[in-house]
């Protein structure tokens, strides 16, 4: 038997058993279309990418992490000096989930201005907008972990906006913070949230985006002829291209990573007064200025709770988004929902650097 | 025998009852200046282990009348007189007898060192202006040193030295200054007082003695400096200066370092115009040479080590592992403090050691610094081969993409779904 | 439009979307045999519930608990007084993780009492034994982690079994331990391997090992005629007195748990000497009084060294069972793997008693 | 000024060359009796501060022929008479203007103390047997207290005075006892000294004083009991046997707690037949019945702390939080503190207040425990609730297979699988 046929009848005998021909099958039938627009449907696997990294990462950083006030600091010094290129594992997890959170926007938009939320698929996109709450989250959680001054302060002032929320604000501070205030309890928390609570989430809500996606194919911008777009095989056309994506996303984390490392500030000192200019991670930076913006008392309520309530309204509705971007007769309200996209584009631009710069 | 015990007990509850005080009674009832030794005395040590107004003043406190109560036939004294004052409490002080009741190791030689203490020779001259018991220890209301509100304790004490001693008027008799405490009050001494809160920090009597107060003679300045500065003494006692130093007039430490308003040292001690040494090695001279050679030793290592800190500093931005020689690093700032303290044998053999180790430290640490960073570029080098890598193999993905599809494999024109 | 109506017409919606149609079409199918060794069955869902409790109840315990020397015991206390109903889900979590590995192990013989291993299901029992590897670790890196006087003795005496294994011994003792000696770095790491490296291994291989079951079905021991075996549906005739099985689990649980707390010990102190009768978890006790019964040099090898290769090579025939257990004419040795089953179950009976015993 | 310190310095170092010793160049050489001392010296103090042979022997060490230099026309005095010893010691040691050389609060009082010692008045009664200064100092390797290898260190200081007193031979012509020293060995002061290393724990010298050592007075005694037990004395100075025991032989603490050989105190020091109140209060006498009221009171409260704790000791063990009662269970313990210490003021009124807040405390600790036990068995109730929930449920599912079954829908009887 030469070494090829022992091959083929090895992967015969798995075969049998795991049925992977099934898979091949469903693989060779997945197309991907072809136009104008196919750029973006990268977006989604390099989100994909970055989350495996993030996964990778994050396990070997839990070999020496410790999550409590008196080591989390030093763990994460230790990390950074003693263990062999720890240096580079803590920088590249923070310059992922960072990128892993604008891809993630990116992608988001994407599928705003070429309509792809659109039924059938108004699970998937309920699914992808869960699916960048639990990325936020992530970020919030493991913001605080390193326990330095600038986390610290920040998560305080984190958790204080969340004890503004109407009705439920101080139970949820409470159960954010597991006390009255930022403290041990907190990190303990926040780590639990970080490395088991939230990763189930998201790889449950992953399987169930990949799923909804398998089964309804990709989507194609309503403005073109469907029947007249060409497509390209999944694999391995698509799939090389987006090989190639991925290296270069790589590439880009490692030059980050390597000419700037993520830098570990001071330890946590909470009997000092806050450090000037704290402010929460870019991501939550449009909201956290808006709140800013608002002058303290508005009518009769108190202007962070007015700020949350209309952030809610607004969150409500875009999530609601597939369910009132159709007129009734069916048609698309394309214009409506493109203009609303840009606004909300602009704002979020707009403002971040504004809280950035301020 | 258990009769006995009944009669004892019967007669000492009899005695307490006659431990009556009518100078107490009377007094406390008085206003203005005779009411307030009433007042005072509970809050005295003495009056705490049973004593009376009596035990000073003499008199009968037994006597309800005052005429009786404060007959000079009863042993009355009155105010008593200031000259009598430390033989009145030295009765008692100065007793081993009476003071091993109140403890067994209490000191006895209060009077005999105040017999030779400016105060007490002055005193003896028939001087009564000079401070006796009571003008330190207070009169009435005498609190042991450890209370806070005692006028003797560690923190109050130069004040207490300085009623009299800065008070340029009292002074002016007998022709001495008064700057001392206002000196003392920019010493280092008085900010470990105050500022860190260490009690043991010296004050006036740290030096010059509580009861046998006295300027600290020429001879044993440095020994009085040397009780705290053990290892400065040693260095000193090996200095050419120690015996030249020893027959001026000053004396001693206080020489460079000044006496009530000692600072911390600075290189402007060994150089430049304000140099200690300058009154007596004139500039160029062999001395004046060595003085300006120990500054720059000093100078030159402290330069070196905190050179080596920034490099590894920045070594540790970069996320470099140099703790090994940061912890090395405080060796080098130790041995900047020995050869701080071989200054004081003014010889510069004696330094020679802590400045080429800490010199040597300096190298060995920044050296270690700089091979960090080569490694942080090496890093960076590493960095850019793997992205010559990832870029070759992304083209040659993109090699494979153009070869599948020219080979016909081009994508399919069938209908988008959705 | 009545409710009914309502509701399927939701219903339809989803089934569109999600297409459980075809998963309900593909549980119809799935039957199980019925014979005598029939609830023999029921011992893999036994397993598979235990295994679900450990993952609630173990990321409720993370919300408290504190790797860390300075603060494990404490936690662990902390949760046992505390916090409300933490005396429950920790006693629960410690019975249920031994519980499940002895109820594993009696899926274990029962698969092979019943011939279950034998072609095509070698995967299968490929994934099982990974998975009560996986259920071993997990027991030994939970064990330590209250940081308690037993705990931390076996622990030592457990790695430094360890790293008399030939050849890469020191350096896996080494690599447990996180350094040379049991300290803070090896209850973090074990920590690590605890609450994240082992769940997801333990996540991939039951998904394995549920899809490989899906796919060749229920075996019929090899004594049966296959086409007179009666069978039920397993849905929901089998899933049903499953369900009955787990409830009574849990009653067991509850019970053990309310009536026999988890011991909490006293704090580790690693300056004083190890306690009288430290001995590992029972699960390992065949193999630690095994151990201990060798003499301390055999020919010119260690003692030790030569009980770790015994049982190094019994278990790789062990693992390997489903490629031996048949003659090279494809009938099955079925009689010499039911004396060895028989031989190894005896042996792990017995010497586990004597080590208790000892 | 510049020449004055070039002539000031040659000067010096020629002084410095001339301080020769002759005594120690030959007695080096010497063996026997006759070198010991040169090799002792190295380790003297005073030999540290610059002293030599001569200042306490006299003669003249520059002198490089002995006869020259041990010369009685050169004022050598030989071998010191032991009776002349404390007087040469205070030539130095009483005149405060050379001790302030040397410390500025340096004491003087050594000899005025030992001349109303025992010891020094034995001395000056022409006993030369009795200690002097070389006795417990050690002679010509004379170190500082703190020295842990000077014969008046706390840790050597009892074998020191031992030497003397616990030597049978030595005190049979004083008529003194001589277990003293085995006695102390026995005492918690000496165990709190050597096995907890407190080094403030009271040694000989602490009670009798070092150098003025005498038997503390009658009436003295509590008072040097007190230096260390302040709350004690407190409480002991209401008590009605302050006044009788300060009349007796052996006066105040002591009495109860012997003196040498304290030992820790339990309950039978007040009843029973070795009852130190025994002796003085007859069986069945109000002050027996009282003694009986307090062990009762004692051991009443110690047993039931213990009870609360070993009730939150189980309730803990089921899990049950108890932390707040058992920190007040401290706060129990406490006052079982304050009570054995209210015992020395011998009025029950005293002791009251304590012994009811600690019984207090026992009550309501219990009450928490049994509260939590209470609480752990509700917690089986709800266990058994849900395993009746659990079975109810599992009944119906039974049910329901059985209904399925029933209605035709029973297992297929097709082909097994594999």
């Amino acid at each position: 038997m030469s070494a090829a046929e022992l091959r083929a009848r090895a992967a015969g005998w798995i075969d049998d058993r795991l049925g992977f021909g099934a898979v091949r099958e469903l693989m060779s039938h997945k197309v991907v279309p072809v136009h104008a627009a196919t750029p973006w449907y990268y977006f989604g696997g390099i989100t994909l990418f970055l989350f495996a990294i993030q996964i990778i990462t994050g396990i070997l950083l839990m070999l020496y992490y410790r999550p409590t006030v008196a080591e989390a600091f030093d763990s994460v010094q230790f990390i950074m000096t003693r263990v062999e290129f720890g240096w580079l594992i803590r920088s590249i997890h923070s310059w992922s989930a960072n990128l892993m959170i604008f891809v993630a926007f990116v992608h988001m938009f994407s599928v705003v201005f070429t309509h792809a939320y659109r039924a059938p698929r108004e699970l998937t996109w309920l699914s992808g907008i869960a699916l960048l709450g639990v990325m936020l989250a992530f970020g919030f959680s493991g913001y605080l972990l390193p326990w330095n001054q600038i986390s610290y302060f920040a998560t305080k002032v984190g958790t204080d906006v969340a004890a503004t929320t109407p009705a439920i604000g101080e139970a949820l501070a409470r159960f954010l913070r597991g006390g009255e205030d930022v403290g041990g309890a907190t990190l303990t928390r926040f780590f639990a949230f970080h490395v088991i609570v939230l990763p189930l989430a998201a790889m449950l809500l992953v399987g169930l985006h990949l799923l909804l996606i398998q089964k309804t194919g990709m989507s194609t911008p309503p403005w073109m002829d469907r029947s007249r777009v060409r497509t390209m095989k999944f694999f391995p056309n698509f799939f090389l291209r987006e090989l190639m994506v991925w290296y270069g996303a790589l590439a880009v984390l490692g030059a980050l990573a390597a000419i700037f490392p993520w830098e570990l500030g001071e330890k946590a000192d909470p009997f000092t007064s806050a450090p000037a200019g704290i402010r929460p991670e870019w991501y939550f930076l449009a909201q956290f200025y808006t709140l800013k913006l608002i002058p303290s008392h508005v009518w009769f309520l108190e202007g962070e709770m007015v700020g949350l309530l209309f952030f809610g309204i607004a969150a409500v509705v875009w999530v609601a988004l597939p369910f009132w971007a159709s007129n009734p007769d069916g048609s698309l309200r394309s214009r409506l929902v493109t203009g609303l996209g840009i606004f909300l584009a602009a704002y979020l631009a707009v403002f971040t650097v504004l809280g950035y710069v301020k | 025998m258990r009769l006995r015990v009944m009669i004892l007990l019967a007669l000492s509850c009899a005695l307490a009852g006659a431990a009556k005080d009518s100078c107490a009674e009377c007094h406390a009832a008085l206003d203005g200046p005779l009411g307030r030794p009433a007042t005072l005395i509970k809050h005295d040590i003495h009056a705490a282990q049973g004593f009376s107004c009596a035990n000073c003043h003499g008199g009968d406190p037994t006597a309800d009348d005052p005429g009786e109560a404060m007959s000079r036939a009863k042993g009355f004294l009155g105010k008593v007189p200031r000259r009598l004052i430390p033989k009145m409490c030295a009765g008692c002080h100065s007793n081993p007898n009476v003071m091993r009741k109140y403890g067994p190791q209490q000191r006895v030689d209060q009077y005999e060192l105040y017999l030779t203490s400016i105060h007490g020779q002055r005193l003896a001259a028939g001087d009564e202006k000079v401070a006796t018991c009571i003008d330190c220890h207070s009169v009435h209301d005498i609190r042991k040193v450890k209370d806070g509100l005692a006028p003797v304790h560690p923190l109050r004490l130069p004040d207490t030295c300085g009623r009299c001693h800065a008070d340029r008027q009292r002074m002016a008799k007998y022709g001495i200054p008064t700057n001392q405490l206002q000196d003392y009050h920019k010493s280092v001494h008085w900010a470990a007082l105050t500022r860190r809160g260490d009690l043991s920090a010296p004050t006036c009597a740290s030096c010059h003695g509580n009861h046998g107060a006295k300027p600290p003679q020429v001879a044993s300045v440095a020994a009085v400096c040397g009780t705290c500065h053990v290892m400065h003494l040693e260095q000193y006692a090996k200095s050419p200066h120690q015996a030249v130093f020893a027959d001026t007039a000053t004396g001693g430490c206080t020489l460079c370092h000044s006496n009530h308003a000692i600072q911390h040292p600075t290189l402007a001690m060994l150089i430049g115009r304000n140099s200690v040494c300058a009154p007596c090695h004139e500039s160029g001279s062999e001395g004046a040479k060595t003085a300006v050679q120990m500054a720059e030793w000093l100078n030159g290592l402290d330069a070196a080590l905190q050179r080596s800190e920034s490099v590894l500093n920045r070594a540790e931005y970069y996320g470099m592992e140099v703790s090994e020689p940061q912890v090395r690093l405080h060796d080098g700032r130790e041995n900047l403090v020995k050869a701080r303290l071989a200054l004081h044998s003014f010889r510069p053999a004696e330094m020679h050691k802590p400045v080429n180790a800490g010199f040597a430290i300096a190298r060995e640490t920044l050296a270690a610094g700089e091979a960090a960073l080569r490694e942080k570029d090496i890093r960076r080098l590493g960095l850019a081969v793997s992205v010559v890598f990832i870029l070759v193999t992304m083209v040659a993905i993109w090699a494979l993409i153009r070869r599948l599809e020219r080979n016909g494999r081009v994508p399919d024109t069938g209908a988008a779904r959705g």
